[in-house]
C-alpha cells in the first residue's frame, strides 16, 4: 500500500532541484574527502606502473588476486542498477519512479570502476588497446576466441547502452532545470536538454523509449556477467572454475549484490537528501521483497555449484573444497561470507518491521555487499592457489598495500560520482514523479478506499 | 484528487461486458459448467480410450523385465515430459498471482486444474524406481553412496518422496483455490440432491466469513510457494539421479537448473495451449487478448533463458575440450540425435523467439497458440533426446570418466509408443474429468476482479483504473 | 523556409486546455499547427488530442541488422585474415562469435533506438518558439504555430478560451 | 604444412634430480637469476623445474623425481584465451610465446594446468659480472609479459637456418639441435627430436612406450585432454605405480 504524497509540480521542482541549483552543506566535504582516497589509489597506480607488477600481491601460481575479485564485484553491482528499473518499468510498478535514475547511475559509476581495474590488473596497461580490432594496416587482430575480447564487447555495449537509457530519460529533467537555472548553467541545460518542450508526441515517445530501451537493455545486462562468468568457467587448469553453472551463478549473485546495492543508495537518498518524502517505507518494503526471493535463488545456484562440486567425488576438487571452508586464513572468510550474505540479512528481511525501516535495510544491505565481496575473493584466489596436482605449486596469496589502496580507490570513485552526478543533474526522475501523482487513484469498496493506478 | 472511480461501460480487455455484478458472473459461468456438451464426452472418452492404450504398452513392457535399463528410456522421457509440462503448468496460475497480476484471474484455474495429471506421472514413476539400475555397480550418486554400505538416503526413496508430495500439494492447491466455487455449486443445486449433497462435502462448509476468506488468501499463498519448491526438487532429484547419473563423465552443474527453467516454458505452453481450446471450442471468449498477450511475452522471455542455459553448458564444455565432456556432447548434441537436437533447437528457440518478438503476433490469439504448439513439441523431444540418449548408455558402472562407446540411436518400439501415447492422453483425460468437478474458469477471482477493475472517464479519454489491495 | 509566428496559452487545469485544443480546431487550424505542451506525460488522449503517430520500431530492427553484420564481419574476418591456431579450435570458431555478434546486435539496436527517438521527437530544435517555463511547474500550454496572418487569429481564440497568459515567439518551421 | 613435430620423451626412470637441466635452460635462455627474494615472493622462474615426490614410509623413503616443462600441448587451453594472440600454435607443433605482442592479463597461466607458464613481476636484472653471459640469440624479457619454455626455438631455427645454406639436412639427436636441457642432462634422460619422422630416436621412443606392449608411456594430467608432445616413461621398478599416480594427480 503506498502512502501518498500530493505534492504539486512547483513544490516537486523546489524540493528536487534544491540541491542541485544550491549545494547542501555536507556537499564539499563529502565530495573532497572521496576523491582525496581516489586520488591515493591513482597514486599507488602511478607507483605500480613505475614499478611494475611486482609491487601487487600476485604471485605465481595465485596470478590473479584483488583486483580481479574487484572487478567481477562492480561488474555486479553495476547488474542491478539497469536490471532493477528495467524490471520495474516493463511491469509497470508504480514504486519504481523514485528510484529508477539512482539505479541506473550506481550502473554507470560501477561499470567505469569496473573498467579501472583492468587497467590496474594487467601487465602492461599501455598496450590495453590491442584488444580492439583496429589494426588494419599490418593486419594483426585481436584473438576472438578469448573471453577477454568477449568482455570487452559486452562491458561496452553495456556501458554505451545504459549511458544513452540514462541520458534519454533525463532529457525531461534537463529541459526542467534549463527552466530553473540561469547563466552558464542554463546554456549547458539548454544545450543538453535539446530544446525538448514537452508536446504530447514527446511525452509518447518518451514512454515507448522506457519499454523499448529496457527490453533491450536486459539481454545485454545477462549476456555481460554470463561472460564474466565465462573467464573463469571456460578455463580447465584451475580446479573448482570449470563448472558449467557459473553464468547463472554469476548472474544471480550480481543481482543479489546489486538490489543490495541499490536499497543502500536508496537509505542514503533517504539520510543525506531528505527524500523520505518521495521514498518511503513501502519502497523499501517492495525492495525487501524482491531481494528474499533474489538471495534465496542465489542460494539455490551457490547449493547447486557445490553439491555438484562434491559430486564429481574428484581428489583436487575435494581437496579445494576443503581448503575453501576448513583451512585458515580462508575458513574464517567462508564463514563471514555465508552469515553476511545469506543466513543474517534473508531472516531479517523476514520481518516487516527490517523491511520497512531505511536503517535496518543499510545496514544489511552493506553486510550483503561484504559477503558477496567475499564470494568473489573465495571463488578465485583458493582455486589458483591449487592445492594440486603438483604439490611444489602451492601458493599462498596476500594483498599488498598497492592492491588494497587500488581497491579502495574504486569504492571512492564510485561514491564521488554518484555524488558529482547528484550535484548537477536530479537524482530523482522529475517527470516520473509528476506522472506518478496523476496516476494515483483510488477505487472505494465498501468502508474501504483501496490505492489504485491509472492505466492507459 | 483521490476521486471515486465509477463503472463506465467499456469492453476493456478481455473480460466480459456483461459481467457487470457477482450474480451474473455466477449464473454465467456455473449455468455454462453445468451443460456438458455431447463432444465433450466423446472427447473424454477418446482419451480414456488412449489411456486404456498406455496401460496396455506399459504392461508390455513390463512383460519384459525391468532388467534392461535401455528400454525404459522412452518411458522415463515421457515421465519427465509430464513432468515438465501438466506439472509445471499451475505455475502460470502461482507466479501471477504472486506478483499481483489481475489479467491473471482468469488463466489461473485452467492452470491450476493440470495438477490433477500429477497422478499420471506418479503412475508411470512407480515402474521407473525397478527400471533405474541399482547404485550397487559403483554408479555414480548425488547420495555419495558407497557400494555394500548399508544406506537408507537412496535416489528411489527421495525421489519418491518429492513425487508424491508434489502432486498431493497440487491437488490440495486446487481443492484450496476452488472452495468458493465449489460452495456457489452447492448453494445452486437444489436441495437433497446427490449433486447438493457431493459439493457440500467438497465444500466442507465454506461460507465465506472474512476468516475463512483470510485463511484462504494465505492457505493459497503458502501452498503456491511450497508447490514451487517442490516442483524443483521435483526437477532437480530426478534429472540427476534419474537421468545424469547413468551418463558416467557428465558433470553438468547447471543442469538440474535447465530441466527446471524449460518446465517453466514448457508449463507455459501447456496453459496457453489450454486457453486456446477453451476460447476457441469451449466457448470461453473471455479469456482474450490481453491474457495471450501477457504470456506470449513471458514465453518470449523464457525461449531467450532456454538459450541461454543451453549455450552456459555447451560453451563450457566446447571451449574446455575434456574428454568426458566432448563425449557427453557427442552423446546429446553431436552424435546420434542431431536431428532430434536440430528440431528442439528450432521449435523450442529459434521459432519463438523470432515470433513473440512481434507484438502484433503476440497480441493475437493464433501466434501463441501455435507457437505453444511448436514449444510442446519441441520439449517432447528434447526429453526424448536427453533421456534415451542417457539410458541407451550400457557402461555406467565403474568408470567415472567418460563414456567408452557412444551409443546408437535408440528408436521406440510399440510399447514406447503405447506408453507415450498414453501418458499423455491420459493426462488430458485425467484433465477433462476434473473439470467435471471444479469450474474452469475461476469464479470467484472474477468476482473479486469486479471490485478492483474498473474504467472511468479520465478529462477526455478513458483510463482503466487497477485497484491494488494491500 | 519561410519564417512563421508562434503564440502560447497557458492553462491551469486539463479541462480547459482541452476546451481551448477545442477552440482552435474550430478556429480552422490544421493538426500539424497546434500542440500540447505539458510538463509530465498525461494518458493519452486527455485532452482530446489526435494520436501521436511515430515509426520508432523500424530503428532497433535497422540498428539491429547493422550491428549483427558489423559483428560476423569482424569476428569472422579477422579469423580468417590472421589464421592462427589456438588451442585446437576451428579458425571459424562458432561459439565466440556467436557472443560477439550477439553484443554488437544489440548494440546497434540501442544506438539507433535512441537515435531514433531524438529523430522522431523533433530534436534538437534549436529554436524554441512560443515557450513559458511555468510549463515544467505543473502548468498546460496550448500552442499554435502559423503563419504570420493568422497568429492574432490563434491568439484571440486562445484568451476566448480563458488563457491565464499569452505568450508570442517565432521560429522556423521544423526541420523536415 | 611443416614436416616437423618436435616432442620430448622424459624417462622419469634416469633422472637423478640432480637440476642440471634447471640450469642449463637459465643460462641459455636468458632467466633472470632466482635470488631468495624471488623464490620468497613466490615469484621464481623456472621453464623447466623438477617435481620432487616422497614415497613410501620412513625409515624406507623414496624420492622420485619428474622434470616438468611446457608440454606443447596440441590442445593447449593456454593458447585460446589469450585476447592478442600473443601465444598460439605454430606448424612445428610447438606452443610459441611472442613476447612484444603479450599486454599480461596473465590469463594463460591461469588456464595452464602444468603451471609452466611465468609471468615477469619486475624487470629482469643481472649482476654485472654476468651481463656478458646473456645469450644473444634470446631476447631479454620485459617486465610484464609472460614468457614460457620454448624448446630452445633458437637452437631448432639456427640448425635449421645452417643445414638450408651447407644444403645439408638437420639430423636428429644434434647436439646444435637439442635443448640445453636435454644436453645437459647427465643420464640422458631427455630425448628431444622430430616425431614426425620415424627413424628419429624420439619417434621410436614414443612409439615403443605408447603402443608397444608393456609400453611405460604416459603424459602428464591426461584426463585434462590437452594432448601433450611430451612423453614421460614411468619409472621400470614394480613400486613405480605410486609416483605416477602422483603424477597423475
Amino acid at each position: 500500500m503506498q502512502e501518498y504524497t500530493y505534492a504539486t509540480d512547483k513544490e516537486l521542482n523546489q524540493s528536487l532541484l534544491k540541491d542541485v541549483l544550491g549545494m547542501p552543506k555536507w556537499w564539499l566535504g563529502a565530495v573532497s574527502f572521496l576523491a582525496l582516497v581516489w586520488m591515493t589509489g591513482i597514486g599507488a597506480y602511478g607507483w605500480e606502473l613505475n614499478q611494475g607488477i611486482g609491487v601487487l600481491g600476485v604471485n605465481r601460481p595465485v596470478y590473479w588476486g584483488f583486483l580481479i575479485t574487484n572487478f567481477v564485484f562492480w561488474i555486479g553491482i553495476s547488474h542491478a542498477g539497469i536490471m532493477v528499473s528495467a524490471i520495474l518499468r516493463l511491469t509497470q510498478a508504480e514504486w519504481r519512479r523514485p528510484v529508477t535514475r539512482a539505479a541506473e547511475v550506481l550502473t554507470l559509476f560501477s561499470l567505469l570502476a569496473a573498467l579501472s581495474n583492468i587497467m590496474f590488473h594487467v601487465g602492461r596497461p599501455w598496450r590495453l588497446y590491442w584488444v580492439a580490432p583496429y589494426d588494419f594496416e599490418r593486419g594483426v587482430w585481436p584473438n576472438i576466441r578469448s573471453p577477454f575480447v568477449w568482455d570487452p564487447s559486452a562491458v561496452g555495449t553495456y556501458l554505451i547502452g545504459s549511458s544513452l537509457f540514462v541520458y534519454v530519460a533525463l532529457i525531461p529533467d534537463l529541459a526542467a532545470l534549463r527552466d530553473r537555472s540561469s547563466g552558464l548553467p542554463r546554456k549547458f541545460y539548454a544545450m543538453a536538454s535539446l530544446g525538448f518542450r514537452g508536446t504530447q508526441s514527446q511525452w509518447k515517445l518518451q514512454a515507448v523509449a522506457g519499454i523499448l530501451l529496457s527490453a533491450l537493455v536486459l539481454p545485454v545486462f545477462v549476456s555481460v556477467h554470463s561472460i564474466v562468468s565465462w573467464d573463469f568457467a571456460v578455463s580447465i587448469g584451475v580446479e573448482g572454475w570449470h563448472s558449467t553453472i557459473f553464468a547463472p551463478y554469476f548472474i544471480i549473485g550480481a543481482i543479489h549484490s546489486g538490489v543490495s546495492a541499490v536499497a543502500m543508495v536508496m537509505a542514503l537518498m533517504v539520510w543525506l537528501w531528505k527524500w523520505d518524502k518521495y521514498i518511503t517505507p513501502d519502497h523499501f518494503d517492495a525492495i525487501g521483497r524482491l531481494l528474499i526471493i533474489v538471495a534465496t535463488t542465489w542460494f539455490f545456484f551457490f547449493a547447486l555449484e557445490w553439491i555438484f562440486a562434491l559430486y564429481t567425488l574428484e581428489g583436487p576438487e575435494l581437496a579445494l573444497r576443503e581448503w575453501q571452508v576448513f583451512r585458515l586464513p580462508m575458513g574464517p572468510l567462508f564463514i563471514t561470507f555465508m552469515i553476511t550474505a545469506y543466513f543474517i540479512p534473508v531472516p531479517a528481511w523476514l520481518f516487516k518491521a527490517v523491511r520497512r525501516s531505511p536503517v535496518w535495510m543499510f545496514w544489511t544491505t552493506i553486510l550483503v555487499n561484504i559477503g558477496m565481496w567475499l564470494e568473489r575473493f573465495l571463488i578465485i584466489v583458493p582455486g589458483l592457489q591449487r592445492r594440486q596436482p603438483f604439490e611444489f605449486e602451492w601458493g599462498s596469496y596476500a594483498p599488498s598495500i598497492v592492491e588494497i589502496l587500488l581497491v579502495a580507490s574504486t569504492f571512492a570513485f564510485v561514491g564521488m560520482g554518484i555524488l558529482i552526478f547528484a550535484k548537477i543533474f536530479p537524482l530523482i526522475p522529475l517527470f516520473d514523479m509528476k506522472e506518478g501523482t496523476r496516476l494515483r487513484d483510488t477505487i472505494r469498496v465498501g468502508r474501504r478506499v483501496v490505492p489504485a493506478s491509472i492505466r492507459e | 484528487m483521490a476521486n471515486e472511480a465509477t463503472h463506465y461501460p467499456l469492453g476493456h480487455a478481455a473480460d466480459n461486458p456483461k459481467w457487470t455484478s457477482a450474480e451474473i458472473i455466477t449464473d454465467d459461468l456455473l449455468g455454462r459448467r453445468e451443460k456438458a456438451s455431447k463432444t465433450f464426452w466423446i472427447a473424454t472418452s477418446v482419451f480414456g480410450g488412449l489411456l486404456a492404450l498406455g496401460v496396455i504398452g506399459m504392461i508390455m513392457r513390463l512383460v519384459d523385465g525391468v532388467s534392461d535399463t535401455t528400454q525404459w528410456g522412452y518411458t522415463a522421457a515421457v515421465l519427465s515430459f509430464m513432468l515438465t509440462t501438466a506439472t509445471a503448468a499451475p505455475m502460470a496460475a502461482i507466479a501471477p498471482r504472486v506478483a499481483k497480476g489481475h489479467w491473471r484471474r482468469i488463466v489461473s484455474r485452467p492452470a491450476e486444474i493440470w495438477s490433477v495429471a500429477g497422478l499420471i506421472s506418479l503412475l508411470l514413476f512407480i515402474p521407473m524406481l525397478w527400471a533405474l539400475p541399482s547404485l550397487e555397480d559403483g554408479r555414480r550418486s548425488m547420495w555419495f553412496y558407497h557400494p555394500g554400505e548399508v544406506y537408507p538416503y537412496s535416489p528411489h526413496l527421495w525421489t519418491a518422496l518429492a513425487i508424491f508430495s508434489l502432486v498431493i500439494v497440487g491437488f490440495f492447491m486446487l481443492w484450496v483455490s476452488a472452495l468458493p466455487d465449489l460452495a456457489a455449486i452447492r448453494d445452486r443445486a437444489p436441495l437433497g440432491s446427490a449433486v447438493r449433497r457431493r459439493y457440500t462435502w467438497l465444500a466442507r462448509g465454506w461460507v465465506g466469513t472474512t476468516a475463512q476468506w483470510d485463511w484462504h488468501k494465505h492457505r493459497l499463498g503458502i501452498l503456491g510457494a511450497f508447490y514451487f519448491i517442490m516442483l524443483v526438487t521435483v526437477h532437480f532429484l530426478f534429472s540427476i539421479d534419474f537421468l545424469m547419473t547413468l551418463v558416467p563423465g557428465w558433470i553438468d552443474a547447471l543442469y538440474p537448473a535447465t530441466h527446471a527453467a524449460n518446465a517453466l516454458q514448457a508449463g507455459l505452453a501447456t496453459v496457453i495451449l489450454t486457453m486456446f481450446f477453451l476460447r476457441r471450442f469451449c466457448g470461453y471468449k473471455e479469456i482474450g487478448h490481453d491474457q495471450f498477450w501477457a504470456l506470449g511475452k513471458l514465453m518470449f522471455a523464457l525461449s531467450l533463458m532456454w538459450f541461454w542455459f543451453w549455450f552456459s553448458s555447451f560453451n563450457v564444455f566446447w571451449y574446455g575440450k575434456k574428454p568426458n565432456e566432448l563425449s557427453v556432447l557427442e552423446l546429446f548434441v553431436k552424435g546420434p540425435y542431431l536431428p532430434i537436437f536440430y528440431l528442439t533447437f528450432i521449435t523450442v528457440f529459434i521459432v519463438p523467439m523470432f515470433t513473440m518478438i512481434w507484438n502484433f503476433l503476440r497480441r493475437s490469439v493464433w501466434g501463441p497458440a501455435i507457437i505453444a504448439v511448436s514449444v510442446l513439441i519441441g520439449t517432447f523431444f528434447d526429453r526424448v533426446r536427453i533421456y534415451v540418449g542417457a539410458y541407451s548408455v550400457s557402461d555406467q558402472a565403474g568408470n567415472h570418466e567418460g563414456i567408452e562407446t557412444i551409443p546408437p540411436t535408440m528408436y521406440p518400439d510399440l510399447a514406447d509408443v503405447f506408453i507415450v501415447i498414453g501418458a499423455i492422453g491420459g493426462a488430458i483425460f485425467m484433465y477433462l474429468l476434473a473439470t467435471r468437478v471444479v469450474p474452469v474458469i475461476n469464479v470467484w477471482e472474477q468476482k473479486e476482479l469486479l471490485l478492483y477493475k474498473l474504467h472511468k472517464k479520465y478529462h477526455r479519454t478513458v483510463v482503466l483504473v487497477l485497484g491494488k489491495p494491500e | 523556409m519561410l519564417a512563421r509566428r508562434s503564440v502560447l496559452g497557458l492553462f491551469k487545469g486539463v479541462d480547459e486546455a482541452a476546451d481551448a485544443l477545442d477552440a482552435v480546431r474550430a478556429g480552422g487550424f490544421e493538426q500539424n499547427e497546434y500542440e500540447i505542451l505539458t510538463g509530465t506525460p498525461y494518458p493519452e488522449g486527455a485532452f482530446g488530442e489526435e494520436e501521436a503517430k511515430h515509426g520508432l520500431y523500424r530503428y532497433p530492427l535497422i540498428g539491429a541488422a547493422c550491428g549483427f553484420i558489423i559483428g560476423l564481419v569482424l569476428t569472422a574476418g579477422t579469423q580468417l585474415a590472421y589464421p592462427l591456431v589456438t588451442g585446437g579450435k576451428p579458425i571459424l570458431s562458432i561459439p565466440p562469435m556467436s557472443i560477439i555478434m550477439y553484443e554488437g546486435t544489440m548494440l546497434g539496436a540501442i544506438i539507433f533506438t535512441v537515435i531514433g527517438i531524438i529523430i522522431e521527437s523533433r530534436l534538437p530544435r534549436v529554436f524554441m518558439g512560443a515557450y513559458d517555463t511555468r510549463i515544467t511547474e505543473g502548468y498546460i500550454g496550448v500552442t499554435v504555430t502559423t503563419d504570420a496572418e493568422k497568429v492574432g487569429k490563434a491568439e484571440e481564440i486562445l484568451t476566448g478560451a480563458g488563457a491565464e497568459d499569452i505568450k508570442r515567439g517565432w521560429e522556423q518551421t521544423d526541420f523536415d | 604444412m611443416a614436416d616437423e613435430k618436435w616432442g620430448m620423451v622424459i624417462d622419469v626412470d634416469r633422472c637423478t634430480g640432480c637440476q642440471a637441466c634447471v640450469v642449463a635452460c637459465q643460462s641459455e635462455n636468458n632467466i633472470p637469476i632466482n635470488d631468495e627474494g624471488l623464490f620468497n615472493q613466490q615469484r621464481a622462474n623456472q621453464w623447466i623445474r623438477i617435481e620432487r615426490t616422497w614415497e613410501g614410509e620412513y625409515p624406507d623413503v623414496k624420492a622420485r623425481f619428474m622434470p616438468v616443462l611446457c608440454q606443447h600441448c596440441d590442445d593447449a587451453p593456454c593458447e585460446p584465451v589469450c585476447p592478442v594472440y600473443a601465444t598460439y600454435h605454430n606448424t612445428e607443433g610447438m606452443n610459441v610465446q611472442i613476447y612484444n605482442r603479450c599486454i599480461g592479463t596473465r590469463f594463460c597461466a591461469n588456464n595452464c594446468p602444468y603451471q609452466v607458464r611465468f609471468f615477469n613481476f619486475w624487470e629482469p636484472e643481472w649482476p654485472e659480472s654476468l651481463k656478458n653471459q646473456l645469450n644473444p640469440d634470446v631476447t631479454v624479457r620485459s617486465r610484464g609479459i609472460m614468457e614460457k619454455c620454448s624448446f630452445c626455438v633458437q637452437r631448432i631455427r639456427r640448425t635449421g637456418r645452417n643445414a638450408k645454406r651447407d644444403g645439408t639436412v638437420v639430423e636428429d639427436g644434434d647436439r646444435a639441435l637439442n635443448p640445453a636441457c636435454s644436453n645437459a642432462c647427465p643420464t640422458g634422460a631427455l630425448t628431444f627430436g622430430n616425431l614426425k619422422d620415424e627413424n628419429s630416436a624420439v619417434a621410436k621412443l614414443a612409439e615403443k612406450e605408447m603402443h608397444g606392449e608393456n609400453g611405460r608411456g604416459y603424459h602428464l594430467l591426461e584426463e585434462m585432454g590437452t594432448h601433450p608432445s611430451v612423453i614421460y616413461l614411468k619409472k621400470v621398478d614394480p613400486t613405480a605405480e605410486k609416483v605416477t599416480e602422483e603424477a597423475h594427480g
